[in-house]
């Protein structure tokens, strides 16, 4: 049996998403790890990019900001916002991005802004950053967030970053260069969407829960399919190779 | 070639924050952890500065600052937080307070509208945004937050994003010439743009070089000086963030300033010691201590 | 960090240009006197290549090329002349006869029209041409050749032109490594917009260089592999321009080419022995002689 | 008596018109020898602008191109279009820019396109490049070029840069950043713009012309001031630097 925590379970299962060949936005915490792992295994001609402006990083220590001069050496490229976000991402070259999420809707809309009325907010929240640009543009979004009923909405008390939107066809409407949420990870499952109705679905539920656990824990309509499996639990090399990257725990150490 | 006299635009860092006057709207240089103007922050908030508006992606610690004294009473940005930190604690208790206004963008938004201002030209269009809040909320700027059209040409929505023009763009950089030549190492963030876009510019820098460096490389200028107004030269302008090849983030006054600003009374205890509570840049420095400073030295060739 | 086995782009110039086909639009780099692709239009005309449409600022001696051999049909540029010779006798005649249409923009609009592109957004605005007859007359584009508007922010005027993705970007830089990143030394010119814009990039390079030399400089790196399809590596591919740091123009050369174009017979004796005589650009360099081309060769620091 | 060339005349006579601390557009040719030259003499802190990309350029041979090397080594910046067409010109930062003309108007209009009809061009000239950019933005503009009759004209061929167009207020239309042409340096004379009507008028006569002579050589109405001064002739310093700047006679060979 391998031993892990619940972060290291959650960068193992976002590591899975990216594939080959592909340029990604790493941003940091848990994605960069998610890309860096999978640079290291299964992806190794992955291009991780920097919104700030490294181009192909390979940093030997993990970065805290997203301008972090860890990612600059051994990059392929060191530039501007304008070449990240408009050239590359906007050029519709991005394949996939990952974004983090304070509420959810049933379609994969964003809040990342503001919590309680936009008039008279309860919480200030980060924002866009480049999370709006990046979920009109990236190819796929992975969105990964804490698993608490609270966020998981029917409506959002801002939508920062489109999702679905209001579903089918509406992100055609708006011309939109990506084609919007892939996937939605949390601390208990994995949720995707369903092709016809860009509702969403329940996709594979982490060791240790069942699916009424999440049924019990999301305030919108989930669609659960007949067959739901298991989330893959990480390997043991998956496990040393994200400490390798990780060695004092910057991110790692968070969930333990 | 006859050598001219050059200009030495070099003026003290306490000369160039009296130049800005209450209600200036300014750019405001870096990104994220990189390259941040502190040093600045620290000044406008020593000379009382108000109602200044921010303009600018996402810087950090600096915005807190702003906001936590009062001097910027609006912000147009895309991004507040402390990255790997945590939230804005500053900017959310004044944005509750109704003391900070937030006119949301985002991050390419705001690199587009810097792009136009250096241009010269009204807006910019942009592919994100539309069909969300960003685009149907809007606080202060109301109609002019920005519009999304018809594209004459192709019949799609395309959202346009005002062009921004501000008072001053204050632009942290590695090395200048007393001209004002100046050389950005690593990532440019969006400040080539925002350097361009400001009606004057004053230039932050770590170090004085000699005109004849800049003369060897000139595929390494990133800002001429016919851009630059004024030059302030001075060593960890960006303490506790970082300088690319000259200092890294000091994590632990960091930490420490995240954790005083949870509640107003450790941000007022970190303001009162920290920043009004010395003479200027080098008193911080001497607060801070050189021996940690010097500790923070970036090493060749990783730059941090 | 496992090291990836590197995606090795390098192709031969013939099986590059067989990748263009006939009616393709192609953005053409270098500006002026500096880094052209001669070498490409070279191989253009040997295989036969019709009615392609060239868009670029102004290039000179490709432009002439591409017109007299009836390689192009539409050029969508700012400029046309050998700078310091005197007019592009092909174009002109070719113009005169029907054969080559341009549809004029100014060298902002053209190098605006690549951002656009390479930001993928239908337009940019731009504040010259209104008021003249670049804006009043068009040919093949007509309507869509650009659109003056009343700013929906200001109410002022404003030109906005068409943004271009053509099929193929052709780029010549000074070093790539073998996946495609790349190093342009002295000025740009629009070749930064440019290289992004197309829907594919071909690089035409002088020299390669190992990977280990990119990543050890990343901010020397113009254009990042990501964006590049295919790589051709050869010798003076600028000649009878010039190579910023690697060789100079070749006045003499340049001269008799201007000189021969000035007559039809002229031009048609330079395309038969000069382009269509050789089987390919080393026999085109043979023909130059490598004893000239020695003596073009670039000295530090002047770069030519 | 100084002994001068017609080039010669014709570059100092173009110097005087720059100003020190002025940023120009240079380009190639006379306008760049005259750049240079006031540079050397009473403009010591003028910037020397490339729009290929160099800024305050000091190159030890004449450049043949805009984009020539030899603007590079020992200038402050090497960029690109973008940002000398953009950022300086369109921002409103070029004082002066130097063009030439094929054809021009009584309004300081400019042709450089076509010689004939649009649809049918007798000839094909170079086209603007950057020159309706500048005419268009730089805040001011001296016109050089060789007297010939059939340049001056009622009505150009085509319109490719503008002067002063239809007269006063008619650059305020387009929102113009510059304030359109200052000065035309031909052979035989200076012409400069009447400031109410911006129409031409003549400013100075050439050393061994009458202003009768101007008056049979333009096709266009000359508004003729009561006292036209006799241009001043060059220097021998002027001279003799114009011929340091120029050793192998590139420019100033052309003349003779």
């Amino acid at each position: 049996m391998v031993q892990y925590t619940k972060i290291e379970f959650l960068i193992a299962c976002a590591s899975s998403h990216v594939r080959d060949g592909e340029n990604v936005f790493g941003g940091t915490g848990m994605p960069l790890l998610a890309a860096l792992l999978a640079k290291e295994t299964h992806a190794p001609r992955s291009n991780l990019i920097s919104e700030a402006g490294f181009i192909d990083a390979r940093p030997r220590n993990v970065p805290l900001s997203v301008a972090d001069t860890r990612y600059y050496f051994g990059c392929a490229a060191s530039l501007g916002l304008i070449e990240t976000l408009g050239f590359l991402l906007q050029g519709g070259r991005i394949d996939v991005g990952f974004l983090g999420a304070a509420q959810l809707d049933e379609y994969g809309n964003i809040n990342t802004s503001y919590i309680g009325p936009y008039d008279a907010p309860k919480v200030k929240l980060p924002g866009s950053g480049g999370g709006n640009d990046i979920a009109s543009s990236a190819k796929r979004l992975i969105i990964m967030m804490s698993h608490d009923k609270r966020k998981f909405l029917k409506k959002l008390d801002y939508m920062t970053s489109p999702g679905h939107l209001e579903g089918p066809g509406s992100r055609e409407k708006w011309s939109m260069v990506g084609k919007g949420p892939e996937v939605v990870i949390t601390d208990m499952c994995q949720m995707d969407f369903d092709p016809e109705t860009k509702k969403i679905r329940l996709m594979s539920v982490h060791p240790g829960y069942s699916v009424q656990d999440i049924l019990d824990n999301v305030m919108f309509d989930l669609i659960v399919p007949d067959d739901v499996p298991t989330t893959p639990e990480p390997t043991q090399e998956q496990i040393d190779i994200m400490h390798k990257l990780d060695p004092n725990g910057i991110y790692l150490a968070k969930g333990e | 070639m006859t050598e001219a006299e050059i200009e030495d635009k070099r003026i003290t860092l306490e000369e160039a924050v009296k130049l800005v006057s209450d209600g200036d709207g300014l750019f405001w240089g870096g990104f994220g952890y990189q390259r941040p103007p502190i040093a600045f922050a620290h000044e406008l908030v020593r000379q009382k500065k108000r109602n200044l508006t921010i303009y600018t992606c996402g810087s950090e610690v600096d915005l807190e600052i702003m906001a936590g004294a009062g001097v910027a009473s609006r912000f147009e940005i895309a991004f507040s937080a402390i990255e790997a930190l945590g939230l804005s604690n500053n900017i959310r208790r004044r944005v509750s307070e109704g003391a900070l206004q937030v006119e949301d963008y985002t991050n390419l938004a705001m690199a587009m509208r810097f792009l136009g201002g250096a241009l010269n030209v009204p807006f910019m269009p942009i592919r994100s945004m539309m069909g969300t809040d960003m685009v149907n909320l809007a606080r202060y700027r109301g109609e002019n937050k920005l519009k999304v059209i018809d594209c004459p040409f192709t019949g799609q929505k395309i959202c346009l994003v005002p062009s921004l023009q501000p008072e001053f763009s204050i632009v942290h950089v590695q090395r200048v010439d007393k001209s004002g030549n100046a050389q950005i190492d690593g990532i440019v963030g969006e400040d080539i743009e925002g350097s361009r876009c400001g009606k004057k510019l004053i230039i932050l820098a770590e170090e004085l070089i000699d005109e004849t460096e800049i003369r060897t490389h000139p595929d390494q200028t990133k800002i001429p000086a016919t851009y630059v107004d004024h030059i302030v030269v001075l060593p960890y302008i960006a303490h506790p963030m970082m300088c690319h090849d000259y200092y890294d983030y000091d994590l632990e006054h960091l930490m420490m300033f995240h954790k005083l600003t949870k509640t107003e009374e450790g941000w007022r205890e970190y303001l009162d010691n920290h920043i009004l509570g010395v003479e200027d840049h080098f008193g911080y420095l001497d607060l801070v201590g050189w021996e940690r400073l010097n500790k923070l030295r970036a090493t060749r060739p990783w730059g941090y």
